[in-house]
């Protein structure tokens, strides 16, 4: 028997360097077998690279790693299977055309007696599916579920490897509360039996509950270790911004307390737009400055029903009117044109194009609006991407970086930026927090509240309810792919009557 | 021979003949298809006509169906030499005749064909040695000699190459100063003529194992501001009409026939073989050596 | 609070029945390129008299035996994300090996896998510089193209004709497999055992799977831990043997060893491989596909013989047309779920 | 990331470096330029003029490549635009008149501008994969011109023709000035509009690049009609070289040494980014090859090989591992374990993987429990 005192890893001075950046710069943490361990810091600081460094995906500069005691090189995600660390990765890195069922057990398969058997794969799949009280066809393929699925498959792909080590990075970003429930019910029964248990999020109010000690991360370096009774949400801020901690403070007493516009007549109408196997037909009133919340479970129909109103997917039934005239909705440009922007949930393969710089991916909308013979002045767009770069708060500021090279978070700012720079009458946001920190997400939630008030109107998706609620000024609930309800907010809508509306809906 | 008489069916029904052309990859091969459905339609066969695409798997399918459906008597241009003993002795199962045309095929085999009506190429090739061996025989000089060699692994490439060296190699003043593979087009007669000429100083004579190379080189040989046929002596095979053209020109010095125009003996032959009749088991096609001075005059009646 | 236990069951339900219709959609292209391959049958026989004999059909199988193998190592690569362009080269060298062997006096036995040792060679070699320096799959195999292609005219330029008596005896062993007498050769049976083995391993294997995974998305099958490294090198080393293989069945066919043998095949086996379902992109299609696109393009063929008076320019025109009406149809065929 | 891209062509400019200098020792007269007959003449005049047609063909499969596409028709087009252009000037009354000739080839490029349409209507509209889409076409496109030519060779004697392959402007030739036209047009087209940033867009991601709603139809049929332009104009001039027009071999398996120029000039064949710079360079790496054969009197049999060895030496000396494993053993006294391969920022997740590390593996599931 180890010696609890012993961490089940321990890695030190950890020093990555990629091309032109430094991405960790001593950096390190430990981690002890029975512990969920929470890592912690602003989008950039260097925690997904510390996880690739401990997963063999990126060799370190210099620096230290120890499992169990031991010295070790990782050569690889496998060598770091073989040592009994599972990861979960920030973007989910699982294979879009193969089954849920392969996903999970691919390079364990069971097998048969003539080799690998489907059918035994598919029954263990279902088993674990159903273990995390998940009900979904596990022989369809990956890429037909939401990315929220995709993530829970990771999740269960990872927890099947029974390993020593569970690393998950930013698991919940897409999740809503019933599913996070699972997931920390799974989590600590992990935890008492000695398993350890990394947990990489920006959701602090799940690291107070979640975990036992910390490790916060600043550019690239260790700022330190602390115990999570130890240090107040305040304090934890102060280590994960530095400096720039007081800045938060103004944004957040900005953020979210403007009068809702109610008198403002709609300029979008939509009437039964609906998709066979999508969603049902729906209407949807949009008035100009008004926030309009998309609430519901998983799998709902809020990415369904938003990507219908774009043109993203073709509906089969309806049609949007903007100022009366008709849209047509056969592709995208049609509704860009009349001044409807869309944010895709799955930035990695919908949202932004990996090997462009920032700028470009920054441009992207505009440029395709314009038109090819128009390209965007040099000095105009030198100037909107400088600005949309600092409002977002992108890192690194470096105009012609590869968006690829980024970490999580910044791309998401910038498919958010990309969208904010065409002035749209009415965003659509789909999960546009997902994985950024604390401060980009007051100033996301401030720039959306900035824009509604000049008149844009914003269709919200969140699977953060309070979010959701705490921006919109009504809400519209969905449940199995149909709306149920609108609900008025003006302060007093809280999450529990929603969830109400939710369990009791349909039923009229 | 024989075993013809087995598939005949009956009295004046036209005799049904199974033709696999290699492809249409030059005008030659376009003259030599046509001369054949002319001469089909002359002598009233009923020509089954199939184009393998220079492909020798297409042309024993082809050869294979021909047997399925039965025909009188099948005729043939290999693509290759060698590789046709199974198909062959499946014809002869069936008791069909086979004429090969063109080239001759390499088997073991007896009696798997009929008989072989086409050209020579080893002869071809030394037919343009010997001309230029008694062209230059009144000089002692070394004598530079550019060679433009057809499809890597071809026949008529390998051939060609062959009987040419054969005879040069009888004197040392001959020497092949450089050989590259124009693929039998113009253009790569062309561009490897260019090189030749900004590598090499004192070209004599080029011999190109067609007339499509030749005509390529000599556009080259003219943007060096040389002339062709005067400062380098040209010898070309095949004889199409624009290599006849260049000849009257003066461009071109001497031309080996290679007669693609085989139909009306062909068709002879099938009806020979069909009724049973013995055939000479190699039968050469007509062909001559043109000069400048020939030129002139043969060119009004050059049909391809 | 606790979520409504009617909830997922009620939206299990509906997912359920809709994936009756939409679940199978990767099964879509392959079998609308089988039911094209009927539909040519049907339409071939009411046109031709005798095109709908057994032997017609089988010969199918026989006439691109070859030619099946080469597809079925491309299915390989092509479903791992990459490309072979070397195969009809290697299938090529093939042959010349086992010519020239027999020519200086090896014993048939040997000469065989001698011929397959060094397709395999070559292959392993083309996925080694493919996975370890990084270079592009096209460029890499279109150099082994070039390599292998080159080493037959290094050995010979011309043609060497086999006369081996064990060749020829494997040449002309026939199969029966229909009481009417119709036969496969034992190069169609090899060819559809290859096809088999190959379903077997892409299915029921690790091997297999990984190879779906990394065609699916590279860089998530390395973080998945998958033996990335292995399957890239793996499936052009496949494939070399495939063509190998290929170069062995078609000098059984074509008795000779020649460097011009198989130009252009490698194209004919893609297409074969895409006209059967299989995405160039990697990550979907099956054996069966490739298998049912080898016949398809032999069908063209066997349409060409038939109609039997098509000068040489209108026997491409109307393969090319073909080509695009089989396509066209599979389109059309295929519902739009298949997007 | 624009002069990290730059700095790749380096290993290509040397390889090219490499066989010009070889064949400069080889025939010293190799680096030597001359006006003959009103016309610079020498190797390296010759391996631009005859470099064309591959140049203008690359340069219509870059843009199809960085759209996620390949297009091997461009050989059948190269031999159609051959036999229309010189079949119209055999059947005009005047062959010699300019007229002629230009309405010629203004037919020609028009036939094959509706030939690249097509293939991009296969592809775009229909939906068909590109290598399928543009084989129906370079099946049958040669087909066409066997027919448009009824299969022989046909040759023209129009000198205005002739011209436009043989001809100069102040001794510069004619093919010379139209590639460099070509290669102008295309880098404003795609450099100076935001035509590069839209095609990269697509090529990089199709999905993204539609939401963000860009017109990836009608910009994928414009990409296949200007490489089915390029051709065009390539096979004119190489008809125009010989003033011939042959059906069967003009162009053929062209399309290979233009995606291998394409490739080596550092563009993706998975899409995305591209590099016009690159593709130049390719384009001529691959012409002073072919002359490089011819020059240095390599024999035809072992001119394959010897291609193939230039080809992978090109492609291992742009990878950094393999440059870093050749200098290893010169460089005993450096660091023990040597940095690892950051020079090329690869897409994130795999940018320096050991991979051999994922090919000892380990296929047992394992239990491993604390
Ligand atoms: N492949 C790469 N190439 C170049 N730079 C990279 C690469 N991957 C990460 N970086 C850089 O390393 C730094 C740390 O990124 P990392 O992804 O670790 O941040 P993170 O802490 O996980 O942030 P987030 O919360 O947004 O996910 C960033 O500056 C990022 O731009
Ligand atoms: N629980 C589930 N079981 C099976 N499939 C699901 C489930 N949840 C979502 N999906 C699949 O995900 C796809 C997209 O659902 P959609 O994106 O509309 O949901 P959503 O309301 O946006 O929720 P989220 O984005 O949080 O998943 C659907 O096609 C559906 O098949
Ligand atoms: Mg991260
Ligand atoms: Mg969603």
């Amino acid at each position: 028997m180890e010696t609890t005192a012993e961490p089940a890893v321990h890695m030190s001075g950890i020093v990555k360097d990629f091309p032109g950046v430094r991405a960790l710069d001593g950096a390190g943490l430990r981690l002890r077998p029975g512990e969920v361990h929470a890592l912690l810091g602003e989008n950039g600081a260097g925690k997904s690279t510390l996880i690739k460094v401990l997963t063999g995906v990126h060799r370190p500069e210099s620096g230290e790693i120890r499992v169990a005691g031991e010295r070790v090189e990782i050569s690889g995600p496998l060598d770091a299977e073989r040592r009994g660390i599972a990861t979960v990765y920030q973007e989910v890195n699982l294979c879009p055309n193969l089954s849920v069922a392969e996903n999970i057990l691919l390079g364990r398969e069971p097998r048969g007696r003539f080799g690998i058997s489907q059918r035994r794969m598919n029954r263990r799949a279902a088993e674990l599916a159903a273990g995390m009280d998940l009900d979904l066809d596990v022989t369809r393929a990956l890429g037909d579920h939401s990315i929220a699925v995709q993530q829970l498959v990771s999740i269960l792909r990872a927890v099947d490897l029974q390993a020593r080590v569970l690393v998950l990075d930013e698991p919940t970003s897409s999740l809503d509360r019933d599913e996070v429930r699972i997931l920390f019910d799974l989590v600590e029964r992990l935890r008492s039996r000695g398993v350890a248990i990394l947990f990489v999020t920006h959701f602090l109010d799940q690291v107070y509950e979640l975990c036992q000690r910390m490790t916060v991360l600043r550019n690239g370096g260790l700022v330190g270790e602390f115990a999570t009774a130890e240090v107040g949400q305040r304090e934890l801020i102060g280590h994960m911004l530095g400096e720039q901690a007081g800045e938060l403070d103004r944004l957040e007493a900005s953020a979210g307390d403007d009068p809702p516009d109610a008198g403002a007549a709609p300029f979008l109408r939509a009437r039964g737009l609906g998709r066979s196997g999508g969603i049902a037909p729906y209407d949807l009133d949009v008035a100009p400055g008004r926030i309009t919340g998309l609430a519901g479970l998983l799998g709902s129909g809020r990415t369904e029903a938003v990507r219908l109103l774009f043109g993203a997917d073709r509906p089969d039934t309806g049609g949007v009117e903007v100022d009366g005239r008709p849209v047509p909705l056969r592709t995208p440009r049609a509704p860009i044109a009349a001044g409807l922007a869309y944010c895709s949930e799955d930035r990695k393969s919908e949202g932004l194009v990996a090997e462009l710089s920032i700028a470009d991916n920054l441009m992207l909308a505009m440029q395709a609006a314009r038109g090819w013979l128009r390209p965007v002045p040099a000095k105009t767009r030198a100037e909107l991407v400088e600005r949309y770069i600092a409002a977002l708060r992108i890192r690194p500021a470096a105009p012609e970086t590869p968006v690829g090279a980024l970490s999580g978070g910044n791309q998401q700012k910038v498919l958010l930026g990309r969208w904010l720079i065409m002035q749209p009458r009415l965003l659509i946001l789909d999960e546009p927090t997902r994985g950024i920190d604390i401060g980009a997400k007051a100033e996301v939630q401030r720039l959306v509240a900035a824009q509604s008030r000049q008149g844009t109107a914003v269709l919200f998706v969140s699977s953060e309810l309070e979010e959701v609620l705490r921006l919109s000024h009504r809400v519209v609930v969905l449940r199995d792919r149909r709306v149920i309800s609108e609900l008025d907010n003006d302060g007093g809508l809280d999450t529990d009557r929603v969830l109400a509306e939710i369990a009791e809906g349909g039923g009229r | 021979g024989g075993g013809g008489e087995g598939a005949q069916s009956g009295g004046d029904d036209p005799i049904v003949l199974g033709f696999s052309q290699v492809g249409a990859e030059s005008g030659w091969r376009t003259a030599n298809t046509e001369s054949i459905k002319q001469a089909a339609k002359e002598a009233g066969i009923e020509l089954k006509f199939s184009d393998a695409q220079q492909q020798q798997q297409n042309q024993i399918q082809a050869i294979r169906s021909f047997i399925q459906q039965n025909v009188d008597v099948i005729a043939f241009s290999p693509v290759v030499e060698s590789g046709w003993d199974t198909v062959l002795l499946e014809a002869k199962a069936a008791g069909i005749p086979v004429v090969l045309t063109d080239r001759a095929v390499e088997t073991d085999q007896k009696d798997v064909y009929e008989t072989f009506l086409g050209s020579d190429f080893v002869e071809e090739g030394r037919k343009a040695g010997r001309w230029l061996v008694e062209e230059y025989a009144d000089t002692d000089d070394q004598v530079n000699i550019v060679e433009l060699q057809g499809t890597t692994g071809s026949a008529p490439a390998n051939d060609r190459k062959e009987g040419f060296a054969e005879i040069i190699g009888e004197h040392d003043k001959f020497e092949v100063v450089a050989s590259q593979s124009g693929d039998f087009t113009r253009s790569g007669g062309q561009e490897v003529m260019q090189a030749f000429l900004s590598s090499h100083d004192d070209i004599d004579v080029l011999y190109a194992h067609n007339d499509d190379m030749a005509l390529g080189a000599i556009e080259s040989i003219e943007a060096a501001g040389l002339e062709p046929g005067e400062d380098i002596t040209i010898i070309s095979i095949d004889g199409i009409k624009d290599a006849f053209r260049a000849m009257a020109d003066g461009k071109i010095n001497l031309v080996v026939e290679c007669n693609p125009l085989i139909g009306p003996q062909l068709m002879d032959l099938v009806e020979k073989v069909h009724a049973g009749e013995e055939v000479k088991p190699r039968i050469t096609v007509e062909e001559g050596v043109f000069t400048q001075d020939e030129a002139a005059e043969a060119l009004p009646d050059r049909k391809y | 609070m606790t979520p409504p236990s009617t909830l997922p069951a009620l939206s299990a339900a509906v997912s359920r029945s809709r994936d009756l219709l939409e679940g199978r959609r990767r099964f879509i292209p392959v079998s609308m390129a089988g039911l094209v391959l009927v539909l040519v049958f049907v339409v071939g026989s009411l046109r031709y008299s005798g095109f709908l004999d057994p032997q017609v059909v089988l010969n199918l199988a026989v006439n691109n035996s070859f030619l099946i193998v080469l597809a079925v190592g491309v299915t390989f690569v092509i479903l791992a994300g990459g490309i072979d362009l070397s195969t009809g080269a290697v299938l090529a060298l093939s042959t010349m090996i086992c010519a020239w062997l027999l020519r200086e006096g090896w014993p048939p036995l040997l000469v065989i896998p001698a011929a397959l040792l060094a397709g395999t060679a070559i292959g392993l070699a083309q996925g080694c510089i493919i996975h370890f320096y990084g270079v592009q799959p096209f460029i890499a195999t279109l150099g082994g193209m070039f390599f292998a292609r080159g080493l037959c005219f290094v050995i010979s330029t011309e043609s060497i004709p086999i006369s081996d008596p064990l060749f020829s005896a494997l040449a002309q062993t026939r199969v029966p497999v229909l009481p009417g007498g119709a036969s496969l050769s034992l190069g169609a049976v090899i060819a559809l055992a290859v096809a088999g083995a190959a379903a077997y391993v892409l299915h029921r294997t690790r091997f297999g799977r990984s190879v779906y995974a990394v065609g699916g998305s590279e860089s998530s099958a390395l973080l998945m831990g998958l033996a990335v490294g292995r399957v890239k090198v793996g499936v052009y080393t496949l494939s070399g043997f495939c063509a190998a293989l290929g170069g062995v069945l078609y000098t059984l066919y074509i008795a000779s060893g020649n460097g011009l043998h198989g130009l252009g095949m490698e194209l004919d086996a893609i297409a074969a491989v895409v006209i059967g379902g299989t995405l160039l992109t990697g990550g979907f299609g099956y054996v069966l596909g490739s298998v049912i696109g080898v016949l398809t393009l032999g069908a063209i063929q066997a349409i060409l013989v038939f109609e039997g008076t098509l000068s040489s320019w209108w026997t491409r025109i109307v393969a090319g047309t073909l080509l695009f009406a089989f396509i066209l149809l599979q389109r059309a065929l295929a519902p739009r779920a298949a997007r | 990331m624009r002069s990290a891209q730059t700095r790749r062509l380096v290993w290509p400019l040397l390889v090219l470096a490499l066989l010009v200098a070889a064949n400069a020792v080889a025939t010293p007269r190799f680096l030597e330029i001359t006006v003959r007959g009103g016309r610079l003449y020498g190797s390296l005049v010759d391996i631009l003029h005859f470099g064309t047609p591959l140049l203008l063909i690359s340069l219509g499969m870059t843009a199809v490549i960085a759209l996620r596409g390949i297009d091997l028709s461009v050989g059948a087009v190269v031999a159609v635009a051959g036999a229309v252009a010189c079949t119209l000037i055999e059947s005009a009354a005047e062959p010699d008149s300019p007229s002629a000739v230009a309405g010629a080839v203004a037919a020609a490029l028009a036939v094959c501008a509706l030939l690249g349409l097509w293939n991009g209507f296969l592809v775009a509209v229909l939906r068909i994969q590109p290598i399928v889409a543009t084989l129906i076409l370079m099946v049958a496109g040669r087909g066409a011109a066997q027919l448009i030519t009824g299969g022989q060779i046909t040759t023209v004697r129009s000198a205005p023709y002739r011209e436009i392959a043989g001809g100069s402007v102040a001794t510069v030739p004619v093919t010379v000035i139209v590639a460099a036209a070509t290669l102008l047009l295309m880098w404003l087209l795609v450099r100076r509009t935001a035509l590069g940033l839209l095609i990269e867009a697509i090529g990089g991601n199709a999905e993204a690049g539609r939401l963000a709603g860009i017109r990836a139809t009608g910009l994928t049929m414009a990409a296949y009609t200007f490489c089915g332009l390029c051709a065009g104009l390539a096979g004119i001039i190489i008809s125009a070289n010989t003033g011939s027009a042959d059906g069967n071999n003009a162009g053929l398996w062209i399309e290979l040494d233009a995606i291998l120029a394409v490739v080596i000039g550092g563009t993706l064949l998975t899409g995305g980014r591209f590099s016009i710079a690159g593709t130049v360079l390719g384009a001529i790496i691959v012409q002073t090859l072919s002359t490089t054969v011819y020059t240095m009197g390599v024999p035809p049999e072992s001119t394959l090989v010897f291609k193939a060895l230039v080809v992978f030496g090109v492609c291992l000396l742009q990878s950094p591992r393999f440059r870093a494993q050749v200098a290893a053993p010169f460089r005993r006294s450096g660091p023990p374990r040597p940095p690892s391969n950051t020079a090329t920022p690869a897409p994130p997740e795999e940018d320096d993987v050991k991979p051999e590390a994922a090919s000892i593996a380990d296929q047992e599931p394992r239990e491993v429990r604390p």
